[in-house]
């Protein structure tokens, strides 16, 4: 399963949701999906190569919007599978659905824990307090020790 | 003029100095001796060959500040290490090792004296789990239950294998029982097989590697003693010390033929082959890994409590044929 | 009845701050729920203010036991950015070096996890031969644990005569000592035990799971970087793939140790045949706009980053992901109904390097359950505030 | 079922003698080239501020004392500094003139005390042509 064989699959079988695929180096495939078909593509990878091994999704800090790429591992390579999502509303679906993923327990349908997350917002970039946008709450919990005197064990 | 020689004796002989002094240099030995298994240096700075360095460790624990959790029963929780040192003081006082008025008899020596001094070895278990349950800490009760589930397993074994050469010196006085097995020294050898099993029980009734399970620093940070710190976590710990110079001592007389040859003869006897019996323990402390507690009773009623049971017939055997 | 027992940060079987909160009935384990963020260095940001050369040692110094990874896989991909390639000696002696941190991270581990077992002798004695690969690696690149051999281009040490004859030695005392770990670890009956049949996790779950390195290799999942993706030097290295179908603790250190093994074959090959020729070529001070995924095979798994540069001599995004991430989820499906004494044991075979596995965490309310960000500033804020509670003895100034 | 497998291995180290290092009073020697503390040879110094640029901690601080005759005064903070020797490396002088020695042992009471400078006038850079710098390829910038 090289690299060529792969390419044609991507075009082939996800023709119009595929685009610009591009293959820099051996054993290394960068291609663009939209965000509304991740879903599709990736379900449609897995039955088509057999692909399960997500290696990690690296989130990049793109100006006006977050580029996220999900690192997949095959038998022989890397498949570097990219998309864009706009800063304004950085929901992206999990994948989780498809590849069975994290066990630990989800809270809200979509949002993973902070293993993996299913928008992984890169928190290194400047813009995560204004994604907050709310005014920092106080931090309730130092507070109530603060009143008590401070130390714990008395 | 006997009370001032009881209180000498309780005082400083065979009691609390003379036990304190001895507990610190066995630990010392134990430690060294483990250490030098694994090629390390052991303690070695504090006195001649790190021989203070036990003594420095309980002035030391001495000196620490006492912490006691708000929500623990305070006397109970405090009163628990001193009640164990002092019952396996008096444990101590039973060996026939002590030489008064001539005979090689125990500061307190009469029929039945093993049964007290067996019973006397298993207070401080109880003793733990007591600190465990009033130390109201989530891991110390963990370990606490984790001693009871111990003591299940060893303490029938360990029972059986001491009592069954008394059976063979047909007597339940220690001093007798030496006196038997000094004018037999062949008939040590069927004792051997209850004296491999009682050296794993006294290993468990000890807590020590491969049955520290109760105060497994990996798996339950202290364990029964994770609440104990300063004056009361010092007394435990020489609480064990002592208690495993008296279980080696037990173990000496039952099944090594005691102490013979009066006073310094027997003293030292008595620290002859109870360090032989701590560098049986330390070398099995190298040997093995800690198991888990359901491993612990698994392996006593399959191995230990079988093993014991034999060698109680093949003493009855002998006893029945030969004697 | 359940209650919840707090692994917490703090705790001594973990070297490290992680939380882990268990729901246990009984002695046995229901649930598990593994929480991050107590050891957050903003490594990634701070990659994005330094040049690609300073970046090197800030590399390193995401993990202390696998330091050769992390730099070497970052070099690998910065090289590929530059589009420079390394000489064959430099590979060499760069594959050389990662080799012997396998070889002492795992004998490293090997201890580690005989520690948690309660087997000490075992983890003074593994502990005592590793010192002969940590020689080796003092003496080849000037220090025991951050070795800073790599530069973008090459190696910047070279191999003479006299330390590839210590290096044979060494291998040689290393070789038999580890054929004899392998007797012990695999039939010492105390601790194979409590090895046995603990943590199990399934070749079906290690494969949902996306597991890496050993932990999953114990499970039969026949996946290493070094034969799937070789990058210029596996490929005519003569070295087989171990693998076992245990799935279980004793799995993983039988998979480890065998590892090692191999790790000696792989340095004698290349001792025997060190090319000669230059070990470093120049790198230029920039890099095109480029990106790079670039893989390694970390002692623990799977080692990635992708590293994204915009023409500049700073990288614009370097994602590093350790293995240990990877095996987190894994963990939560091993820890399921196993005994509380196991607990350590589960956690340490993964070999986790948590610092390697940091996330940021946003603090989630408990009871609104809003997220929020504490800035740096508000927490220094708050230690003011508590200032004349605190006592009084050493009041250092701030010293940044 | 093979009972107490590590017992003849432990009985015969009992008595060889211990592997440990009794550290304060005797110490093992440090391999030659091993990375200990970086400190300078004044009078080769060029102030070309390859070390400066190229140190991952900022842990060396170069400022000019005076301008009329090129004075200046390079700080090392030791306790900021990495021990990664790659100011020797990035230094284009030859012979170099920041150089690393292999005292490891460089704990202080005080963190002040481990700052180390040097006020020294540049040297000039040779006239034969320009040494081909070995790596870092420094361009003084005086």
């Amino acid at each position: 399963m090289n690299d060529a064989q792969i390419i044609d699959i991507l075009n082939t079988r996800f023709s119009g949701q595929v685009r610009d695929v591009t293959n820099p180096a051996v054993r290394r495939i960068f291609f663009t999906v939209e965000p509304k078909d991740l879903l599709a593509v990736v379900g449609g990878l897995k039955e088509a190569m057999g692909l399960w091994f997500l290696s990690t999704i690296s989130g990049v800090d793109a100006g006006e919007s977050f580029e996220i790429v999900y690192h997949f591992g095959h038998d022989h390579g890397n498949l570097n599978l990219r998309t864009r999502i706009p800063k304004a509303d950085p929901h992206v679906e999990s994948i989780t659905r498809t590849s069975r993923g994290d066990p630990l327990r989800t809270r809200a349908p979509g949002h993973v824990r902070n293993g993996h997350r299913s928008y992984p917002r890169p928190a290194s970039s400047p813009h995560v307090r204004r994604l907050a946008g709310r005014e920092l709450p106080p931090p309730q919990g130092l507070e109530v020790r603060a009143a008590r005197g401070g130390h714990p064990r008395r | 003029m006997a009370a001032l020689k009881t209180v000498l004796y309780l005082l400083v002989y065979p009691g609390l100095i003379f036990l304190f002094v001895y507990s610190t240099f066995a630990e010392w030995f134990d430690r060294k001796v483990y250490a030098r298994l694994q090629n390390r240096m052991g303690p070695t700075h504090t006195g001649r060959f790190g021989l203070l360095q036990p003594i420095a460790d309980f002035v030391k624990l001495l000196s620490k500040e006492d912490v006691v959790p708000d929500r623990a029963d305070k006397t109970l929780f405090s009163v628990l290490p001193v009640v164990g040192l002092a019952v396996v003081i008096t444990a101590g006082l039973l060996l026939p090792v002590w030489y008064f008025e001539g005979s090689a008899t125990a500061m307190v020596s009469f029929s039945g004296d093993i049964i007290i001094l067996l019973y006397l070895l298993s207070l401080p278990t109880l003793i733990l789990f007591l600190a465990a349950w009033s130390s109201t800490n989530l891991f110390s009760t963990i370990g606490g239950t984790r001693v009871l589930t111990m003591l299940f397993g060893y303490e029938v074994p360990l029972f059986m294998s001491v009592l069954s050469p008394a059976i063979l010196a047909n007597s339940w006085r220690l001093s007798e029982i030496a006196l038997f097995y000094q004018h037999r020294p062949l008939l040590i050898l069927p004792n051997l097989l209850g004296f491999v099993v009682a050296l794993i029980c006294v290993q468990a009734k000890l807590e020590r590697t491969p049955f520290d399970i109760p105060h497994a620093e990996t798996e339950i940070v202290g364990g029964t003693f994770t609440e104990y710190s300063g004056k009361k976590l010092g007394f435990f710990r020489l609480m064990t010390d002592i208690e495993m110079v008296v279980s080696s001592g037990l173990l000496a007389t039952v099944f090594l033929g005691g102490f013979p040859g009066g006073l310094w003869l027997g003293l030292l006897q008595f620290v002859g082959k109870t360090l032989f019996i701590i560098f049986l323990l330390s070398a099995m402390r190298a040997m093995t890994s800690r198991i888990r507690v359901d491993q612990v009773v698994h392996f006593a009623w399959r191995w230990l409590a079988p093993l014991a049971v034999l060698q109680l017939l093949i003493v009855i055997l002998i006893k029945g044929l030969l004697l | 009845m359940k209650f919840q027992i707090p692994i917490g940060p703090q705790h001594p079987a973990l070297k490290e701050p992680i939380s882990l909160r268990m729901t246990v009935e009984g002695e046995v384990i229901r649930d598990a729920d593994i929480r991050l963020g107590y050891n957050h260095r903003g490594v990634e940001k701070l990659a994005e203010q330094k040049n690609w050369i300073q970046n090197i040692y800030l590399m390193e110094r995401i993990c202390g036991i696998c330091s050769h990874s992390h730099s070497t896989c970052y070099v690998q991909g910065v090289e590929k950015l530059m589009e420079i390639e390394p000489p064959r000696r430099g590979i060499f002696i760069r594959y050389l070096v990662s080799e012997l941190e396998r070889v002492h991270s795992h004998l490293l581990w090997l201890g580690v996890a005989a520690h948690e077992a309660g087997f000490d002798s075992f983890f003074m004695y593994t502990w005592r031969d590793r010192e002969v690969v940590m020689d080796l690696l003092e003496m080849i690149s000037g220090n025991r644990v951050h070795y800073a051999i790599n530069t973008i281009g090459g190696v910047r040490r070279d191999l003479d005569e006299g330390q590839i004859k210590k290096i044979r030695d060494g291998i040689k005392i290393l070789r038999e000592r580890s054929e004899f770990y392998l007797k012990i670890g695999s039939t010492e009956p105390t601790f194979v035990g409590r090895l046995a049949g603990v943590g199990y996790l399934s070749k079906a779950d290690a494969i949902a799971l996306c597991a890496v390195g050993p932990t999953t290799r114990a499970s039969g999942v026949a996946i290493d970087v070094r034969k799937d993706d070789p990058h210029a030097f596996y490929d005519e290295v003569p070295f087989d793939l171990i693998t076992a179908d245990t799935c279980d603790v004793l799995g993983r250190t039988v998979v480890r140790i065998k590892e090692v093994l191999e790790s000696y074959k792989i340095c004698e090959y290349i001792v025997d045949n060190l090319p000669a020729g230059d070990i470093a070529v120049k790198a230029p001070k920039k890099a095109k706009p480029n990106e790079v995924v670039s893989r390694y095979e970390a002692p623990r798994g799977e080692n990635i980053h992708y590293i994204k540069a915009n023409g500049t001599d700073k990288p614009e995004r370097v994602k590093v992901r350790a293995p240990t991430l990877g095996n987190y989820a894994a963990t939560v499906v091993m820890l399921r109904n196993g005994f509380i004494a196991d607990i350590p044991l589960i956690f340490a075979a993964i070999d986790p390097c948590i610092c390697c596995a940091e996330r940021v965490v946003e603090l989630v309310d408990a009871r609104s359950g809003e997220e929020s960000v504490v800035r740096f500033s508000d927490l220094r804020a708050l230690a003011a505030k508590r200032r004349p509670v605190r006592s009084v003895k050493g009041n250092v100034p701030w010293p940044l | 079922m093979r009972v107490a497998v590590f017992l003849p291995e432990l009985l015969r180290h009992l008595f060889k003698k211990p592997n440990t290092v009794d550290y304060p009073f005797e110490k093992l020697q440090v391999p030659p080239g091993f990375r200990g503390t970086p400190f300078l040879h004044p009078e080769i110094c060029i102030a070309c501020r390859a070390c400066e640029r190229d140190c991952p901690a900022e842990a060396i601080v170069i400022t000019q004392v005076s301008d009329v005759e090129k004075k200046f005064r390079l700080e090392i903070h030791n306790d900021r500094c990495v021990h990664c020797a790659q100011c020797v490396d990035s230094c284009p002088t030859t012979p170099k003139a920041m150089d690393i020695d292999n005292l490891y042992e460089i704990a202080d009471f005080d963190r002040h005390n481990l700052k180390k400078d040097w006020t020294f006038v540049r040297a000039m850079p040779k006239k034969e042509p320009k040494p081909a710098a070995p790596a870092g390829g420094a361009v003084p910038q005086g």
